[in-house]
């Protein structure tokens, strides 16, 4: 009794869902992508990039993809708040009916809608979210960006190739941070590195000057280093130059130094290495497609962070997962229209892996000089074809 | 030996200019708080604007940057004037909950329009380049900041002293924190001396908010972010004490500093737990629980 | 079984090194109505504060029915029949007049801890609140917010607050003051309608109600006794007068004498 | 008698008439009229009793916290816990969670509440700032930043299985926030509810009418504590995800806002509050999503310097301007 009771239940459900689904695939071969984003709170900016990326896309290749429609709903998380994130998927999913999520800013939003993606068999762009494990909850997602062990790696990698020997890893205190500090620790000593020490930053952290002090007397030759963008960055760059450390040692980061932060930054930046997949002053056609939509969306000043690059790329692996559509959305088609996928990004040439669904892309080493005056990340290395390494 | 020696001169140089900033930004609210009894949450955002402002000037107006924080001290003061006699002056007899909420209220007004006037990220440093050099003291390299923080500190402590010792003001003030309604018969002009002291107030928050942006970089959530480093050195050096505010704040630097420097892992806990330890510890007798 | 109802011995009270309160002995039996008198400032309220627990004294012991209280916390004397009322007014304001009583009886009788059941089911505690709010006059107003209530009428909640305590000593603090004259008989009324075994110890300015209610009374000047025993004779007392009553006590004295 | 009940205690007012039972219909209703919104409906439902349970110890204690959402947080921790140990039973999960939450308030209590004003708040800020970083410290047992995922449960009375279109959650929900709302509605009622609100009132004088003044405050924070706790399971059951943002000092404040939006002195306050905030929020960021922030500050102005009672205090003004009836506050 109670199990067929069940089995109706979850039956009627189902109905529901389809009878909904059905419902939006008759409009006009609409397909739906619902945008997950952090459009308010801390994390605005990262919410801003993604729209703008979005709208970028748009405007230079329009709404359709092969015979179908593209519609975009966006819903907001306004901070870290990955219950909510999840509510919001199923929202997306059940309500309006989308057949493929985007966004996913946090990593943890990411593993929080992982169940619900399972279930409705619904494909999922991570267009920031960078924690390794990821990609392992659920068949469902696919990479746009990077996996933070890739610019950990090339930390090292870069680090070694310069002869450095004595590394000091000064990661924030959260998940990424440790990521970083796993996959820098396990290269560096593969390159016969030694790590002099390792801290983890508490987040709370204001005065960054102990943590300067304690690198300075460990005398490294190399700081490898992975802290949130805006403030927490800021203060301990300026805390490392305040202490001369930036003279004595290389400094490498990954995505502190991004091009819409540097603005916030002074002089103190100068001569600090970070290890990233993009770099504004590429020059291949997509690169310069991409700034000059930008520019006139959204002014000549717009600078084009890696939170902008990654998001598009999203958006080129939706339109491919669209693209091979007939009629009503098959899930299956679309995930199998991206792996193995490969194309020319602003960022350079990309490819899904086919069995990890990780990207494999240029990670690029850029250091902050002061060109014409104004701070600038110069492109000083390129590693090629990067792939997820085995931990 | 040496490390024992460079790690404690590190600490005491860093720890005090860092207990500096803090003692700029809370000592406002220490006073005001000491005054007229108002939990004012919104005081980190008389900072911020002081800051943003300071930056502002010197930044599109190419102000000298001196210049600029004493006209940015100025103006927020005058602002704060206004606020006061149009908002504030309104919460002072209503409950600690009011009070709480309103002062929220107008820290979520001034976060959200920050971030509509100069936008999300971080504001740049514009910290002349001399403050950036080092000297020598104790035998390291100090950054010049740091001991430009430590004088104006110091001279907010003598100023204060001075203003608090030799001007009417400052009887009238200091005989309404000790009992409002005894000054009030007294002949002072309890109203007045209010205002003047919030604006005193508010106008060191804007004067810790453009001088500490070395150490608290300026960006919209400030006016939260730094509120409860502001509030914990009020809570625990009591209502309107400055003399016990300064060493609170100077201890909280030295704290905070010497936790993270000896245990990097744990430094998010230290200065929470001693606050809790500190004021449970005040439980009896304390005249932190005297009610308002 | 005949130990005295409230016994103090040589209790002593410093603020720094100022003595407040100088080896006072003030011993009351069962039943007495007893007045404590003194200029301003010579330390009754602190007595007061001292004898029913709020303040802790330096030395000295009390004795409520034999058994030593001297270190048991205010709450607890309150448990064990010491009540008291105070100068000013301490009430709660936005609470009604019938809930002030309430809170006082429902306390009293244990029933605070109370999660089941709604206060309108309390029919005992409701019962001896009405009761009381008949004796003080306060039925009228029973149902309004204490703070939009008279001043002098607080000072009858006040004193409803004391009795619903079921008080077997009771120590009332000035309980006139600030009474408007027309409703001082009511009080004095209330008072007098107390059982007789509720030991008082009165606090007063007024003489009228001092010589009026007391059968025995003590004067304090600067913390210490100057005299005490059955009022004609503490006032006839040339020490009482020359010491403490001064000029302007004269007059008191003998206008309250003259209505006696 | 004829006389309102109210009379021997404020807070029985509270009493089911028309406008509570139309009240309570509407997350009936809400379950029809928007069957595709259920898991938002649910996270509505969850805020609401987290609200709730913070405006039992504010609106009748005067205990003003900072700290909050350590019993949230920990409730949807330990809830958590369970399930990946394997223990998926529901109820006896959520109520384990409330449990947990009950225990923690317990302990810290009767030092706590001592303090009050400023200091109290101060000293519950840090504790939840300290839970936070614990949290985030104890990687292994809490998944640090990464939270933890997939959760699961077993059918409720085995019966109704959890799925995403969110029937099961959300009725479960419905079904704990007006169990609790029963319970916290007779306690407001109750002798002891209004001991509380003498607390509130005067706490020195209700210590020296023999009041165990502590031991009362302990008791309704353990209880709001036990509602918190629960409302923090539910929340993990609901979502199948715990991550650090239950233990958020955002989290402690937004509920005292969600509390003062709806009304604080009333015990509606925090329900309509909560499910308000919520709505309200989800609204927003669809149409000015950067303004979020100013409209809330704005609002909370107004309400304090108007003096008006959050929203049920405008209905209440509202309803007496139409009926003609002035409250009896006459002099």
């Amino acid at each position: 009794m109670s199990k067929r009771f069940r089995t109706h239940l979850v039956a009627g459900a189902l109905a529901v869902a389809g009878a909904l689904a059905s419902l939006s695939g008759v409009a006009a071969q609409t397909v739906k992508v619902g945008v997950i984003g952090q459009f308010t709170g801390p994390y605005a900016l990262a919410g801003k990039q993604l729209r703008e990326s979005i709208d970028a896309y748009v405007a230079q290749y329009g709404t359709k993809s092969g015979s179908q429609t593209i519609e975009f709903v966006y819903k907001d998380i306004g901070g870290s708040n990955p219950a909510l994130a999840k509510s919001l998927a199923e929202q997306l999913i059940v309500k309006d009916g989308v057949s493929i999520l985007t966004g996913f800013f946090l990593s943890p939003e990411a593993a929080a809608v992982a169940p619900v993606i399972n279930e409705t068999k619904t494909p999922s762009v991570l267009s920031v979210a960078a924690s390794p494990p990821l990609l392992k909850m659920s068949p469902w997602f696919v990479r746009a960006g990077q996996n933070l062990w890739q610019p950990a790696i090339i930390q090292a990698d870069f680090a070694a190739d310069n002869g450095k020997k004595r590394a000091y890893i000064a990661v924030a205190d959260y998940a990424p941070g440790h990521d970083v500090q796993e996959a820098f620790t396990k290269r560096f000593k593969e390159r016969g590195g030694e790590i002099v020490a390792a801290d983890r930053i508490p987040l709370n952290t204001v005065d960054f000057a102990a943590f300067a002090e304690r690198i300075a007397n460990a005398k490294p030759d190399i700081v490898a280093t992975f802290l949130p963008n805006g403030a927490p960055a800021i203060g301990f760059f300026n805390a490392l130059a305040a202490r001369g450390v930036t003279k004595t040692a290389m400094i490498i980061g990954i995505a502190e130094t991004d091009d819409p932060d540097l603005p916030s930054y002074n002089d103190n930046i100068i001569g600090v290495y970070t290890s990233i997949f993009y770099a504004g002053g590429l020059t291949n056609p997509e690169n310069v497609a991409l700034k000059k939509v930008m520019a006139e969306k959204f002014g000549a000043n717009h600078a084009i962070g890696v939170n902008n690059v990654s998001p598009y790329d999203g958006i080129r692996l939706i339109y491919r997962m669209v693209e091979v559509q007939k009629g009503k959305f098959d899930p299956d088609a679309a995930m199998t229209a991206v792996k193995g996928f490969s194309w020319n990004s602003p960022s350079g040439p990309k490819q899904i892996d086919p069995d990890t669904r990780e990207m494999i892309h240029n990670i690029y080493v850029r250091q902050v000089q002061k060109v014409d005056g104004k701070l600038t990340n110069v492109l000083v290395k390129t590693y090629e074809k990067v792939g997820v390494p085995k931990l | 030996m040496d490390y024992l020696v460079s790690s404690l001169t590190f600490i005491a140089i860093y720890g005090v200019s860092y207990g500096m900033v803090i003692f700029l930004i809370s000592i406002g609210l220490v006073i005001t708080m000491g005054l007229m009894r108002v939990i004012n949450l919104a005081h980190g955002a008389f900072a911020a604007i002081g800051g943003y402002l300071c930056t502002a000037l010197v930044s599109s107006y190419k102000l000298n940057f001196y210049l600029a924080v004493v006209v940015a001290t100025l103006s927020v003061a005058v602002l704060s004037l206004i606020v006061e006699r149009g908002i504030y002056r309104q919460i002072y007899r209503k409950s600690e909950l009011d009070q709480v909420l309103l002062t929220i209220g107008l820290a979520f007004i001034t976060v959200a329009s920050l971030n509509f006037l100069f936008g999300p990220n971080v504001v740049p440093s514009q910290l002349p380049a001399t403050l950036s050099g080092t000297v020598e003291l104790l035998g390291r390299d100090v950054q010049m900041y740091r001991l430009f923080v430590v004088a104006v500190g110091l001279a907010v402590v003598v100023a204060l002293w001075a203003i608090f010792n030799w001007t009417m003001f400052g009887a009238g003030l200091r005989a309404a924190v000790d009992n409002p309604s005894m000054a009030q018969a007294a002949g002072i002009d309890v109203s007045r001396l209010f205002t003047l002291a919030f604006a005193l107030g508010s106008g060191l928050a804007a004067l810790g908010g453009a001088v500490g942006y070395g150490m608290l970089p300026l960006e919209p959530l400030y006016p939260f972010k730094y509120l409860i480093i502001i509030m914990i050195v009020v809570a625990l050096s009591g209502f309107g004490n400055m003399r016990s505010a300064a060493a609170i704040s100077i201890a909280v630097g030295v704290v905070d500093t010497a936790g993270r420097y000896f245990f990097p892992t744990y430094g998010a806990f230290i200065i929470y737990v001693f606050v809790i330890l500190y004021l449970l510890a005040q439980i009896e007798g304390s005249p932190l629980r005297r009610k308002s | 079984m005949t130990e005295p109802a409230l016994v103090v011995r040589s209790l002593c009270k410093n603020y720094g090194g100022f003595a407040v309160t100088r080896n006072v002995d003030l011993e009351l039996p069962r039943g007495a109505r007893h007045a404590l008198i003194g200029p301003n400032g010579a330390g009754k309220t602190t007595l007061v504060g001292l004898i029913s627990g709020a303040i802790a004294a330096n030395s000295g012991t009390i004795e409520l029915f034999g058994r030593d209280i001297t270190t048991v916390s205010a709450a607890q004397r309150v448990k064990q029949g010491l009540v008291r009322t105070f100068q000013v007014n301490s009430l709660f304001p936005h609470l009604s007049v019938f809930q002030n009583i309430f809170l006082a009886c429902s306390e009293a009788r244990g029933t605070s801890q109370r999660m089941l059941g709604r206060t309108s089911g309390q029919k005992p505690i409701i019962g001896q609140v009405e009761a009381i709010l008949d004796m003080l006059g306060l039925s009228a107003d029973a149902g309004r917010p204490v703070a939009t209530i008279a001043y002098g009428r607080q000072r009858l909640v006040e004193l409803g607050i004391a009795l619903a305590l079921e008080p077997r000593v009771l120590l009332l603090d000035e309980p006139a003051a600030g009474v408007p004259s027309v409703e001082v008989p009511l009080l004095i009324h209330a008072i007098d309608r107390l059982g007789e075994d509720i030991t008082i110890l009165l606090i007063e300015h007024d003489m009228q109600i001092v010589q009026r209610f007391a059968r025995t009374m003590t004067v304090l000047a600067e913390g210490q006794v100057i005299a005490s025993g059955a009022p004609d004779v503490v006032m006839a007392s040339e020490q009482v007068r020359s010491v403490y009553l001064g000029k302007s006590g004269h007059q008191r004295f003998e206008s309250g004498k003259a209505h006696a | 008698m004829s006389v309102d009940r109210a009379f021997y205690n404020a807070a029985e007012r509270n009493r089911f008439g028309l406008l509570e039972i139309l009240f309570w219909l509407c997350p009936i209703a809400a379950f029809f009229l928007f069957p595709t919104s259920l898991s938002f409906a649910t996270h509505v439902l969850i805020m609401a009793l987290f609200a709730m349970s913070l405006g039992l110890i504010l609106s009748f204690a005067g205990i003003v916290t900072l700290g909050h959402a350590a019993f949230f947080g920990l409730g949807a921790y330990v809830t958590a816990l369970l399930s990946l140990a394997g223990y998926q039973e529901p109820i006896t999960a959520t109520f384990l969670g409330g449990a947990a939450a009950a225990v923690l308030a317990l302990v810290i209590g009767p030092l706590l509440l001592r303090l009050t004003g400023l200091p109290l708040m101060m000293v519950t800020l840090a504790l939840g700032a300290v839970m936070f970083e614990a949290a985030n410290k104890l990687g292994w047992l809490t998944g640090g930043e990464n939270g933890l995922g997939d959760l699961r449960y077993q059918p409720v009375f085995g019966i109704f299985r959890w799925s995403i279109y969110g029937q099961t959650a959300y009725f479960y929900t419905l079904a704990w926030l007006f169990v609790l709302f029963l319970l916290t509605r007779s306690l407001v009622a109750s002798p002891f509810g209004l001991a509380l609100q003498g607390i509130r009132e005067n706490p020195l004088r209700m210590n020296l009418i023999g009041a165990p003044v502590t031991g009362h405050l302990v008791r309704v924070y353990t209880i709001s504590a036990f509602i918190a706790g629960i409302a923090g399971a539910l929340s993990a059951q609901a979502t199948g995800f715990v991550g650090l943002d239950v233990l958020s000092v955002d989290l402690s404040i937004n509920a005292l806002v969600m509390l003062v939006l709806g009304g604080v002195g009333n015990i509606y306050g925090g329900l309509v509050g909560g499910a308000l905030y919520i709505v309200l929020r989800n609204l927003a960021s669809d149409w000015n999503p950067y303004h979020w922030m100013f409209v809330i500050g704005a609002f909370l102005v107004v309400v304090v310097l108007l003096g008006q009672n959050g929203v049920i205090g405008i209905v209440e003004r509202l309803t007496s301007l139409i009926s003609g009836q002035r409250k009896e506050t006459s002099p």
